[in-house]
Protein backbone atom coordinates (compact mmCIF):
# COMPACT_ATOMS: atom_id res chain seq x y z
CA UNK A 1 0.00 0.00 0.00
CA UNK A 2 1.17 3.67 -0.51
CA UNK A 3 2.06 5.95 2.31
CA UNK A 4 -0.98 7.16 3.88
CA UNK A 5 -1.37 10.25 6.67
CA UNK A 6 -4.04 11.57 9.27
CA UNK A 7 -4.22 13.62 12.05
CA UNK A 8 -7.06 14.17 14.29
CA UNK A 9 -7.25 16.49 16.82
CA UNK A 10 -9.88 17.00 19.90
CA UNK A 11 -10.75 17.86 23.14
CA UNK A 12 -9.69 15.88 26.08
CA UNK A 13 -13.21 14.68 26.72
CA UNK A 14 -13.73 11.07 28.22
CA UNK A 15 -16.74 11.05 25.33
CA UNK A 16 -13.86 11.33 22.74
CA UNK A 17 -12.61 8.18 23.62
CA UNK A 18 -15.02 6.13 21.57
CA UNK A 19 -14.43 8.59 18.76
CA UNK A 20 -11.19 8.53 18.57
CA UNK A 21 -11.09 4.50 18.45
CA UNK A 22 -13.17 4.25 15.50
CA UNK A 23 -11.53 7.34 13.63
CA UNK A 24 -8.11 5.03 13.64
CA UNK A 25 -10.09 1.83 13.25
CA UNK A 26 -11.41 3.42 9.88
CA UNK A 27 -7.95 4.16 8.93
CA UNK A 28 -6.29 0.93 9.74
CA UNK A 29 -9.30 -0.71 8.10
CA UNK A 30 -7.46 0.15 4.82
CA UNK A 31 -4.33 -2.11 5.19
CA UNK A 32 -7.64 -5.36 5.64
CA UNK A 33 -6.49 -6.47 9.24
CA UNK A 34 -8.07 -9.38 11.40
CA UNK A 35 -11.01 -8.32 13.75
CA UNK A 36 -7.92 -9.18 16.31
CA UNK A 37 -5.94 -6.72 14.79
CA UNK A 38 -8.36 -4.01 14.98
CA UNK A 39 -9.27 -4.53 18.50
CA UNK A 40 -5.54 -4.66 19.48
CA UNK A 41 -5.13 -1.36 17.91
CA UNK A 42 -7.87 0.14 19.33
CA UNK A 43 -7.59 -1.15 22.53
CA UNK A 44 -3.84 0.66 22.33
CA UNK A 45 -5.65 3.97 21.19
CA UNK A 46 -7.70 4.02 23.90
CA UNK A 47 -5.37 2.97 26.81
CA UNK A 48 -3.09 6.58 25.22
CA UNK A 49 -6.13 8.52 24.82
CA UNK A 50 -7.49 8.02 28.47
CA UNK A 51 -4.22 8.42 29.57
CA UNK A 52 -3.99 12.01 28.07
CA UNK A 53 -7.39 12.75 29.92
CA UNK A 54 -6.66 11.65 32.86
CA UNK A 55 -3.47 11.81 33.39
CA UNK A 56 -1.61 14.33 31.19
CA UNK A 57 -4.80 17.32 31.40
CA UNK A 58 -6.07 16.05 34.97
CA UNK A 59 -9.37 15.53 33.43
CA UNK A 60 -8.91 19.74 31.86
CA UNK A 61 -10.49 20.36 28.55
CA UNK A 62 -7.69 20.83 26.22
CA UNK A 63 -6.78 19.13 22.78
CA UNK A 64 -5.44 15.81 22.15
CA UNK A 65 -3.24 15.53 19.02
CA UNK A 66 -3.33 11.67 17.47
CA UNK A 67 -1.19 11.05 13.98
CA UNK A 68 -1.79 7.76 12.11
CA UNK A 69 0.40 6.71 8.88
CA UNK A 70 0.40 3.94 7.23
CA UNK A 71 3.27 2.48 5.41
CA UNK A 72 3.65 -0.96 3.56
CA UNK A 73 1.63 -2.92 5.74
CA UNK A 74 2.29 -1.25 9.46
CA UNK A 75 0.19 1.12 10.81
CA UNK A 76 2.14 4.17 13.14
CA UNK A 77 0.36 6.03 15.38
CA UNK A 78 1.69 8.75 17.81
CA UNK A 79 -0.50 10.50 20.42
CA UNK A 80 0.40 13.98 22.13
CA UNK A 81 -1.02 15.98 24.97
CA UNK A 82 0.60 19.04 26.36
CA UNK A 83 0.28 18.01 29.76
CA UNK A 84 1.78 17.57 33.19
CA UNK A 85 4.36 15.30 31.62
CA UNK A 86 5.76 11.67 33.04
CA UNK A 87 8.75 12.42 35.77
CA UNK A 88 10.06 8.39 35.70
CA UNK A 89 9.09 7.03 32.51
CA UNK A 90 10.53 3.37 33.49
CA UNK A 91 8.59 3.61 36.49
CA UNK A 92 4.92 4.37 35.23
CA UNK A 93 5.63 1.44 32.29
CA UNK A 94 5.33 -1.15 35.42
CA UNK A 95 2.37 -3.21 35.26
CA UNK A 96 0.61 -2.09 38.33
CA UNK A 97 1.75 0.98 38.71
CA UNK A 98 -0.40 3.84 38.83
CA UNK A 99 -0.26 7.38 40.41
CA UNK A 100 -4.23 7.51 40.64
CA UNK A 101 -5.60 4.30 42.45
CA UNK A 102 -8.57 6.74 43.54
CA UNK A 103 -9.79 6.67 40.19
CA UNK A 104 -9.49 3.18 40.20
CA UNK A 105 -6.67 3.03 37.58
CA UNK A 106 -4.93 -0.26 37.20
CA UNK A 107 -2.06 0.67 36.42
CA UNK A 108 -2.22 -1.77 33.17
CA UNK A 109 -2.31 0.90 30.52
CA UNK A 110 1.05 0.69 29.38
CA UNK A 111 1.20 -2.92 29.47
CA UNK A 112 -1.71 -3.52 27.13
CA UNK A 113 -0.23 -1.15 24.76
CA UNK A 114 3.04 -3.39 25.00
CA UNK A 115 0.87 -6.65 24.47
CA UNK A 116 -0.90 -5.44 21.72
CA UNK A 117 1.66 -2.97 19.35
CA UNK A 118 4.39 -4.28 18.28
CA UNK A 119 6.86 -1.31 19.13
CA UNK A 120 6.07 1.09 21.77
CA UNK A 121 7.99 4.29 23.12
CA UNK A 122 7.65 7.17 25.24
CA UNK A 123 8.73 10.67 24.96
CA UNK A 124 7.61 13.06 28.14
CA UNK A 125 8.78 15.94 29.82
CA UNK A 126 7.17 17.03 32.66
CA UNK A 127 4.88 20.13 32.40
CA UNK A 128 4.94 20.18 29.03
CA UNK A 129 3.85 16.83 27.76
CA UNK A 130 3.93 13.56 26.30
CA UNK A 131 4.04 11.68 23.07
CA UNK A 132 3.19 8.03 22.83
CA UNK A 133 4.75 6.39 19.54
CA UNK A 134 3.56 2.92 18.59
CA UNK A 135 3.64 0.75 15.35
CA UNK A 136 2.29 -2.41 14.54
CA UNK A 137 2.57 -4.65 11.29
CA UNK A 138 -0.88 -5.94 10.01
CA UNK A 139 -0.70 -9.48 8.30
CA UNK A 140 -4.45 -9.32 7.54
CA UNK B 1 -31.76 2.24 38.78
CA UNK B 2 -32.07 1.28 34.89
CA UNK B 3 -31.77 -1.76 32.67
CA UNK B 4 -28.04 -1.42 33.22
CA UNK B 5 -28.89 -2.78 36.79
CA UNK B 6 -30.79 -5.51 37.56
CA UNK B 7 -31.47 -6.85 41.25
CA UNK B 8 -31.84 -10.89 40.99
CA UNK B 9 -32.16 -12.07 44.64
CA UNK B 10 -28.85 -11.01 46.37
CA UNK B 11 -26.95 -10.62 43.16
CA UNK B 12 -26.68 -7.29 41.39
CA UNK B 13 -26.52 -8.07 37.66
CA UNK B 14 -24.81 -5.41 35.62
CA UNK B 15 -25.50 -5.06 31.55
CA UNK B 16 -22.26 -3.98 30.62
CA UNK B 17 -22.18 -1.51 27.67
CA UNK B 18 -21.13 -1.86 24.04
CA UNK B 19 -17.86 -0.72 25.23
CA UNK B 20 -16.57 -0.52 28.75
CA UNK B 21 -13.75 2.01 28.33
CA UNK B 22 -12.62 5.10 31.19
CA UNK B 23 -16.00 7.02 29.98
CA UNK B 24 -18.55 4.72 30.72
CA UNK B 25 -16.42 2.99 33.53
CA UNK B 26 -17.36 6.64 35.56
CA UNK B 27 -21.30 5.98 35.86
CA UNK B 28 -21.29 2.50 36.18
CA UNK B 29 -18.67 2.87 39.48
CA UNK B 30 -21.25 5.40 41.00
CA UNK B 31 -24.45 3.90 40.01
CA UNK B 32 -22.39 0.12 41.20
CA UNK B 33 -21.68 1.18 44.40
CA UNK B 34 -24.95 3.44 45.13
CA UNK B 35 -26.78 -0.10 44.67
CA UNK B 36 -24.93 -1.69 46.89
CA UNK B 37 -25.45 0.54 49.34
CA UNK B 38 -28.96 0.64 49.73
CA UNK B 39 -29.73 -3.13 48.03
CA UNK B 40 -28.59 -6.40 50.26
CA UNK B 41 -25.93 -7.13 47.20
CA UNK B 42 -23.58 -10.55 48.00
CA UNK B 43 -22.90 -11.00 44.31
CA UNK B 44 -21.77 -8.63 41.39
CA UNK B 45 -22.21 -10.00 38.11
CA UNK B 46 -20.95 -8.56 35.17
CA UNK B 47 -22.48 -9.52 32.25
CA UNK B 48 -20.65 -8.60 29.06
CA UNK B 49 -23.49 -9.98 26.44
CA UNK B 50 -23.72 -6.79 24.50
CA UNK B 51 -19.66 -5.85 25.27
CA UNK B 52 -17.86 -5.51 22.09
CA UNK B 53 -14.73 -3.27 23.78
CA UNK B 54 -12.86 -3.69 26.76
CA UNK B 55 -9.78 -1.49 27.74
CA UNK B 56 -8.07 -1.40 31.20
CA UNK B 57 -10.54 1.11 32.79
CA UNK B 58 -12.85 -2.43 32.74
CA UNK B 59 -9.72 -3.86 34.89
CA UNK B 60 -10.13 -1.11 36.87
CA UNK B 61 -14.03 -0.91 37.31
CA UNK B 62 -13.96 -4.72 37.97
CA UNK B 63 -11.06 -5.05 40.48
CA UNK B 64 -12.72 -1.53 42.50
CA UNK B 65 -16.24 -3.93 42.39
CA UNK B 66 -14.34 -7.24 43.72
CA UNK B 67 -12.49 -4.91 46.72
CA UNK B 68 -15.42 -3.30 47.98
CA UNK B 69 -17.77 -6.55 47.68
CA UNK B 70 -14.68 -8.16 49.74
CA UNK B 71 -15.55 -5.99 52.32
CA UNK B 72 -18.78 -7.02 52.64
CA UNK B 73 -18.33 -10.63 52.50
CA UNK B 74 -19.76 -10.69 49.09
CA UNK B 75 -18.01 -11.80 45.60
CA UNK B 76 -17.77 -10.72 42.00
CA UNK B 77 -18.36 -12.69 39.12
CA UNK B 78 -18.63 -12.57 34.91
CA UNK B 79 -20.38 -13.95 32.23
CA UNK B 80 -21.14 -14.15 28.51
CA UNK B 81 -17.27 -13.25 28.02
CA UNK B 82 -16.22 -13.10 24.32
CA UNK B 83 -12.65 -14.65 23.41
CA UNK B 84 -11.43 -10.75 23.15
CA UNK B 85 -12.75 -9.84 26.86
CA UNK B 86 -11.25 -13.10 27.99
CA UNK B 87 -8.02 -12.32 26.73
CA UNK B 88 -8.22 -9.08 28.45
CA UNK B 89 -8.90 -11.03 31.92
CA UNK B 90 -5.48 -13.36 31.15
CA UNK B 91 -3.32 -10.50 30.51
CA UNK B 92 -4.20 -8.79 33.62
CA UNK B 93 -4.69 -11.45 36.04
CA UNK B 94 -8.59 -10.72 36.45
CA UNK B 95 -9.12 -14.70 35.34
CA UNK B 96 -7.47 -15.42 38.86
CA UNK B 97 -9.16 -13.32 40.86
CA UNK B 98 -13.21 -13.76 39.81
CA UNK B 99 -15.14 -16.43 38.86
CA UNK B 100 -16.48 -16.60 34.78
CA UNK B 101 -19.33 -18.12 34.35
CA UNK B 102 -19.75 -19.84 31.16
CA UNK B 103 -23.72 -19.49 30.98
CA UNK B 104 -26.57 -19.20 33.41
CA UNK B 105 -26.85 -21.25 36.35
CA UNK C 1 -24.50 18.60 24.94
CA UNK C 2 -20.78 20.71 26.40
CA UNK C 3 -19.29 22.33 22.68
CA UNK C 4 -16.87 19.56 21.69
CA UNK C 5 -14.05 20.09 19.12
CA UNK C 6 -12.46 18.06 16.49
CA UNK C 7 -10.11 18.13 13.74
CA UNK C 8 -8.83 15.31 11.35
CA UNK C 9 -6.09 16.56 8.36
CA UNK C 10 -5.66 13.69 6.13
CA UNK C 11 -4.10 12.98 2.58
CA UNK C 12 -6.07 13.44 -0.98
CA UNK C 13 -6.52 9.97 -1.69
CA UNK C 14 -9.73 8.49 -2.27
CA UNK C 15 -9.46 5.15 -0.02
CA UNK C 16 -9.55 8.44 2.60
CA UNK C 17 -13.43 9.32 1.73
CA UNK C 18 -14.80 5.92 3.51
CA UNK C 19 -12.41 7.20 6.62
CA UNK C 20 -13.56 10.60 6.64
CA UNK C 21 -17.05 9.62 6.99
CA UNK C 22 -16.62 7.14 9.48
CA UNK C 23 -15.02 9.70 11.89
CA UNK C 24 -17.40 12.07 10.97
CA UNK C 25 -20.03 9.44 12.37
CA UNK C 26 -18.61 8.68 15.15
CA UNK C 27 -18.13 11.80 16.33
CA UNK C 28 -21.88 12.94 15.65
CA UNK C 29 -22.67 9.79 17.46
CA UNK C 30 -21.94 11.94 20.42
CA UNK C 31 -25.96 13.56 19.73
CA UNK C 32 -27.53 10.46 19.56
CA UNK C 33 -28.69 11.30 16.18
CA UNK C 34 -31.00 8.74 14.30
CA UNK C 35 -29.59 6.05 11.58
CA UNK C 36 -31.28 8.63 9.08
CA UNK C 37 -29.29 11.58 10.36
CA UNK C 38 -26.10 9.72 10.39
CA UNK C 39 -26.46 8.80 6.57
CA UNK C 40 -27.73 12.73 5.89
CA UNK C 41 -24.00 13.98 7.46
CA UNK C 42 -22.19 10.95 6.14
CA UNK C 43 -23.07 11.90 2.40
CA UNK C 44 -22.64 15.29 2.83
CA UNK C 45 -18.88 15.02 4.17
CA UNK C 46 -18.13 12.51 1.31
CA UNK C 47 -19.33 15.06 -1.67
CA UNK C 48 -17.35 17.73 -0.33
CA UNK C 49 -14.44 15.45 0.22
CA UNK C 50 -14.60 13.59 -3.04
CA UNK C 51 -14.63 16.97 -4.32
CA UNK C 52 -11.66 18.35 -2.89
CA UNK C 53 -9.92 15.14 -4.00
CA UNK C 54 -11.53 15.31 -7.70
CA UNK C 55 -12.12 19.51 -8.63
CA UNK C 56 -9.51 20.94 -5.67
CA UNK C 57 -6.30 18.68 -6.11
CA UNK C 58 -7.28 17.22 -9.68
CA UNK C 59 -6.36 13.82 -7.98
CA UNK C 60 -2.54 15.44 -6.88
CA UNK C 61 -1.84 13.95 -2.96
CA UNK C 62 -2.21 17.13 -0.87
CA UNK C 63 -4.30 17.67 2.80
CA UNK C 64 -7.93 18.09 3.07
CA UNK C 65 -9.18 19.61 6.34
CA UNK C 66 -11.94 18.67 8.05
CA UNK C 67 -13.10 20.29 11.56
CA UNK C 68 -16.36 19.40 13.32
CA UNK C 69 -17.75 20.89 16.11
CA UNK C 70 -20.81 19.81 18.39
CA UNK C 71 -22.33 23.04 19.78
CA UNK C 72 -25.95 22.23 21.92
CA UNK C 73 -27.34 20.00 19.14
CA UNK C 74 -25.96 21.21 16.06
CA UNK C 75 -22.85 19.76 13.93
CA UNK C 76 -21.26 22.12 12.45
CA UNK C 77 -18.42 20.92 9.42
CA UNK C 78 -15.88 22.59 7.86
CA UNK C 79 -14.23 20.94 4.47
CA UNK C 80 -11.08 22.85 3.16
CA UNK C 81 -8.57 22.18 0.47
CA UNK C 82 -5.94 24.52 -0.58
CA UNK C 83 -6.20 23.47 -4.42
CA UNK C 84 -7.65 25.06 -7.51
CA UNK C 85 -10.53 27.37 -6.02
CA UNK C 86 -14.17 27.67 -7.67
CA UNK C 87 -14.64 30.71 -10.05
CA UNK C 88 -18.53 30.47 -10.36
CA UNK C 89 -19.63 29.57 -6.92
CA UNK C 90 -23.26 30.17 -8.40
CA UNK C 91 -22.81 28.38 -11.19
CA UNK C 92 -21.09 25.47 -9.13
CA UNK C 93 -23.79 24.70 -7.12
CA UNK C 94 -26.38 24.43 -9.87
CA UNK C 95 -27.87 20.82 -9.59
CA UNK C 96 -25.96 19.07 -12.64
CA UNK C 97 -23.25 21.41 -13.97
CA UNK C 98 -20.33 19.80 -13.78
CA UNK C 99 -17.09 20.27 -14.80
CA UNK C 100 -15.73 17.10 -14.83
CA UNK C 101 -18.60 14.82 -17.16
CA UNK C 102 -15.16 12.93 -18.22
CA UNK C 103 -15.16 10.97 -14.60
CA UNK C 104 -18.85 10.21 -15.06
CA UNK C 105 -19.19 13.51 -12.04
CA UNK C 106 -23.08 13.83 -12.00
CA UNK C 107 -23.03 17.58 -10.67
CA UNK C 108 -25.20 16.74 -7.69
CA UNK C 109 -22.65 16.94 -4.80
CA UNK C 110 -23.75 20.51 -3.79
CA UNK C 111 -27.47 19.51 -4.11
CA UNK C 112 -26.66 16.59 -1.68
CA UNK C 113 -25.20 18.63 0.08
CA UNK C 114 -27.81 21.13 0.35
CA UNK C 115 -30.66 18.42 0.84
CA UNK C 116 -28.60 16.62 3.70
CA UNK C 117 -27.67 19.42 5.68
CA UNK C 118 -29.29 22.86 7.34
CA UNK C 119 -27.39 25.11 5.86
CA UNK C 120 -24.35 25.25 3.71
CA UNK C 121 -22.05 28.04 2.65
CA UNK C 122 -18.81 28.54 0.26
CA UNK C 123 -15.77 30.52 0.22
CA UNK C 124 -13.27 29.85 -2.39
CA UNK C 125 -10.63 31.51 -3.94
CA UNK C 126 -9.26 30.61 -7.46
CA UNK C 127 -5.57 28.99 -6.56
CA UNK C 128 -5.92 29.17 -3.07
CA UNK C 129 -8.60 26.86 -2.53
CA UNK C 130 -12.20 26.00 -1.08
CA UNK C 131 -13.68 25.90 1.87
CA UNK C 132 -17.11 24.50 2.33
CA UNK C 133 -18.90 25.32 5.79
CA UNK C 134 -22.52 22.82 6.71
CA UNK C 135 -24.33 22.28 9.56
CA UNK C 136 -27.22 20.33 10.57
CA UNK C 137 -29.59 20.31 13.96
CA UNK C 138 -29.28 16.87 15.35
CA UNK C 139 -32.84 15.68 16.77
CA UNK C 140 -32.13 12.54 17.98
CA UNK D 1 -14.22 -11.31 -13.89
CA UNK D 2 -14.87 -12.03 -10.16
CA UNK D 3 -18.00 -11.90 -7.62
CA UNK D 4 -18.94 -8.47 -8.41
CA UNK D 5 -19.93 -9.00 -11.72
CA UNK D 6 -21.98 -11.59 -12.54
CA UNK D 7 -23.09 -12.98 -16.05
CA UNK D 8 -26.84 -14.44 -16.59
CA UNK D 9 -27.65 -15.08 -19.71
CA UNK D 10 -27.84 -11.31 -21.62
CA UNK D 11 -27.94 -9.67 -17.82
CA UNK D 12 -24.58 -8.22 -16.67
CA UNK D 13 -25.30 -8.36 -12.48
CA UNK D 14 -22.85 -6.00 -10.30
CA UNK D 15 -22.85 -6.46 -6.92
CA UNK D 16 -22.75 -3.00 -5.55
CA UNK D 17 -19.92 -3.32 -2.37
CA UNK D 18 -20.59 -1.87 0.79
CA UNK D 19 -20.21 1.86 -0.25
CA UNK D 20 -20.31 3.30 -3.41
CA UNK D 21 -18.45 5.93 -3.17
CA UNK D 22 -15.68 8.16 -6.16
CA UNK D 23 -13.33 5.57 -4.30
CA UNK D 24 -15.33 2.25 -5.37
CA UNK D 25 -16.98 3.73 -8.60
CA UNK D 26 -13.82 3.76 -10.09
CA UNK D 27 -12.79 -0.38 -10.79
CA UNK D 28 -16.56 -1.03 -11.28
CA UNK D 29 -16.89 1.46 -14.24
CA UNK D 30 -13.21 0.16 -15.49
CA UNK D 31 -14.78 -3.48 -15.25
CA UNK D 32 -18.04 -2.90 -15.83
CA UNK D 33 -17.41 -1.43 -19.64
CA UNK D 34 -14.60 -4.19 -20.44
CA UNK D 35 -17.08 -6.66 -19.71
CA UNK D 36 -19.64 -5.13 -21.74
CA UNK D 37 -17.04 -5.36 -24.72
CA UNK D 38 -16.36 -8.36 -23.91
CA UNK D 39 -20.05 -10.02 -23.93
CA UNK D 40 -23.28 -10.03 -24.92
CA UNK D 41 -24.91 -7.92 -22.54
CA UNK D 42 -28.55 -6.76 -22.84
CA UNK D 43 -29.12 -5.26 -19.35
CA UNK D 44 -26.76 -3.82 -16.48
CA UNK D 45 -28.63 -4.91 -12.83
CA UNK D 46 -27.16 -3.25 -9.98
CA UNK D 47 -27.91 -5.50 -7.39
CA UNK D 48 -27.56 -2.93 -3.90
CA UNK D 49 -28.06 -6.25 -1.68
CA UNK D 50 -24.50 -5.65 0.53
CA UNK D 51 -25.10 -1.63 -0.26
CA UNK D 52 -25.44 0.69 3.35
CA UNK D 53 -23.88 4.27 1.54
CA UNK D 54 -24.29 5.85 -1.94
CA UNK D 55 -23.30 9.11 -2.91
CA UNK D 56 -23.60 11.16 -6.10
CA UNK D 57 -20.69 9.43 -7.63
CA UNK D 58 -22.87 6.68 -7.36
CA UNK D 59 -25.11 8.36 -10.02
CA UNK D 60 -22.61 9.12 -12.15
CA UNK D 61 -20.99 5.37 -12.73
CA UNK D 62 -25.21 4.54 -12.98
CA UNK D 63 -25.91 7.33 -15.62
CA UNK D 64 -22.64 6.20 -17.32
CA UNK D 65 -23.54 2.96 -17.93
CA UNK D 66 -27.35 3.92 -19.00
CA UNK D 67 -25.49 5.87 -21.31
CA UNK D 68 -23.70 3.26 -22.69
CA UNK D 69 -25.93 0.84 -22.72
CA UNK D 70 -28.62 3.00 -24.58
CA UNK D 71 -26.23 3.12 -27.24
CA UNK D 72 -26.15 -0.36 -27.11
CA UNK D 73 -30.20 -0.76 -27.41
CA UNK D 74 -29.46 -2.04 -23.85
CA UNK D 75 -31.22 -1.43 -20.45
CA UNK D 76 -30.09 -0.55 -16.84
CA UNK D 77 -31.97 -1.64 -14.07
CA UNK D 78 -31.56 -2.01 -9.61
CA UNK D 79 -32.61 -4.37 -7.54
CA UNK D 80 -32.49 -5.18 -3.96
CA UNK D 81 -32.52 -1.30 -3.28
CA UNK D 82 -32.89 0.54 0.46
CA UNK D 83 -35.18 3.42 1.99
CA UNK D 84 -31.94 5.03 1.84
CA UNK D 85 -31.02 4.55 -1.38
CA UNK D 86 -34.25 4.92 -3.05
CA UNK D 87 -34.21 8.82 -1.75
CA UNK D 88 -31.13 9.03 -3.18
CA UNK D 89 -32.51 7.91 -6.64
CA UNK D 90 -35.15 10.45 -6.09
CA UNK D 91 -33.38 13.26 -5.32
CA UNK D 92 -31.05 13.02 -8.54
CA UNK D 93 -33.53 12.21 -10.62
CA UNK D 94 -31.89 8.27 -11.60
CA UNK D 95 -35.10 6.73 -10.68
CA UNK D 96 -37.00 8.31 -13.55
CA UNK D 97 -34.50 6.83 -15.96
CA UNK D 98 -33.87 3.15 -15.25
CA UNK D 99 -36.35 0.43 -14.01
CA UNK D 100 -36.32 -0.27 -9.87
CA UNK D 101 -37.53 -4.29 -9.33
CA UNK D 102 -38.55 -4.61 -6.08
CA UNK D 103 -37.61 -8.24 -6.16
CA UNK D 104 -36.18 -10.92 -8.26
CA UNK D 105 -38.19 -11.39 -11.24
N1 LIG E 1 -0.13 11.07 29.12
C1 LIG E 1 0.34 10.99 30.40
N2 LIG E 1 0.65 12.12 31.08
C2 LIG E 1 1.11 12.06 32.35
N3 LIG E 1 1.29 10.90 33.03
C3 LIG E 1 0.99 9.74 32.42
C4 LIG E 1 0.51 9.73 31.08
N4 LIG E 1 0.32 8.43 30.74
C5 LIG E 1 0.67 7.69 31.79
N5 LIG E 1 1.09 8.47 32.82
C6 LIG E 1 1.57 8.00 34.15
O1 LIG E 1 1.94 6.63 34.04
C7 LIG E 1 1.20 5.86 34.99
C8 LIG E 1 0.95 4.47 34.46
O2 LIG E 1 0.11 4.53 33.31
P1 LIG E 1 -0.74 3.26 32.88
O3 LIG E 1 0.16 2.07 32.77
O4 LIG E 1 -1.49 3.62 31.64
O5 LIG E 1 -1.74 3.00 34.07
P2 LIG E 1 -3.02 3.82 34.60
O6 LIG E 1 -3.54 4.71 33.52
O7 LIG E 1 -3.98 2.74 34.95
O8 LIG E 1 -2.56 4.61 35.79
C9 LIG E 1 -0.04 6.66 35.26
O9 LIG E 1 -0.63 6.33 36.50
C10 LIG E 1 0.51 8.08 35.22
O10 LIG E 1 1.14 8.43 36.42
N1 LIG F 1 -13.34 21.71 -3.72
C1 LIG F 1 -13.53 22.16 -5.00
N2 LIG F 1 -12.51 22.74 -5.67
C2 LIG F 1 -12.67 23.19 -6.93
N3 LIG F 1 -13.81 23.10 -7.62
C3 LIG F 1 -14.87 22.52 -7.03
C4 LIG F 1 -14.79 22.02 -5.70
N4 LIG F 1 -15.99 21.52 -5.35
C5 LIG F 1 -16.79 21.70 -6.42
N5 LIG F 1 -16.14 22.29 -7.44
C6 LIG F 1 -16.69 22.66 -8.77
O1 LIG F 1 -18.11 22.68 -8.69
C7 LIG F 1 -18.67 21.79 -9.64
C8 LIG F 1 -19.96 21.21 -9.14
O2 LIG F 1 -19.71 20.40 -7.99
P1 LIG F 1 -20.73 19.27 -7.57
O3 LIG F 1 -22.10 19.84 -7.49
O4 LIG F 1 -20.20 18.60 -6.36
O5 LIG F 1 -20.73 18.24 -8.80
P2 LIG F 1 -19.63 17.19 -9.32
O6 LIG F 1 -18.64 16.89 -8.24
O7 LIG F 1 -20.41 16.00 -9.69
O8 LIG F 1 -18.95 17.85 -10.50
C9 LIG F 1 -17.58 20.79 -9.94
O9 LIG F 1 -17.75 20.16 -11.19
C10 LIG F 1 -16.33 21.65 -9.86
O10 LIG F 1 -16.14 22.37 -11.05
Amino acid sequence: MRENNMMIEFDSRSENEGFARVAVAAFVTLLNPTLEEIEDVKTAVSEAVTNSIIHGYGERVEKILLKAAIKENTIYLEITDYGCGIENIEKAMEPMYTTRPDLERSGMGFAFMEAFMDEIHIESEVNKGTTIYMNKKIMG
Amino acid sequence: MNQIFQIEGETLRIMVPKDLDHHNCISIREMADSIMMQENVREILFDFQNTEFMDSSGIGVIVGRYKNMKCLGGTVAAIHVNQRIKKIFLLSGLSKMIMIYEQEA
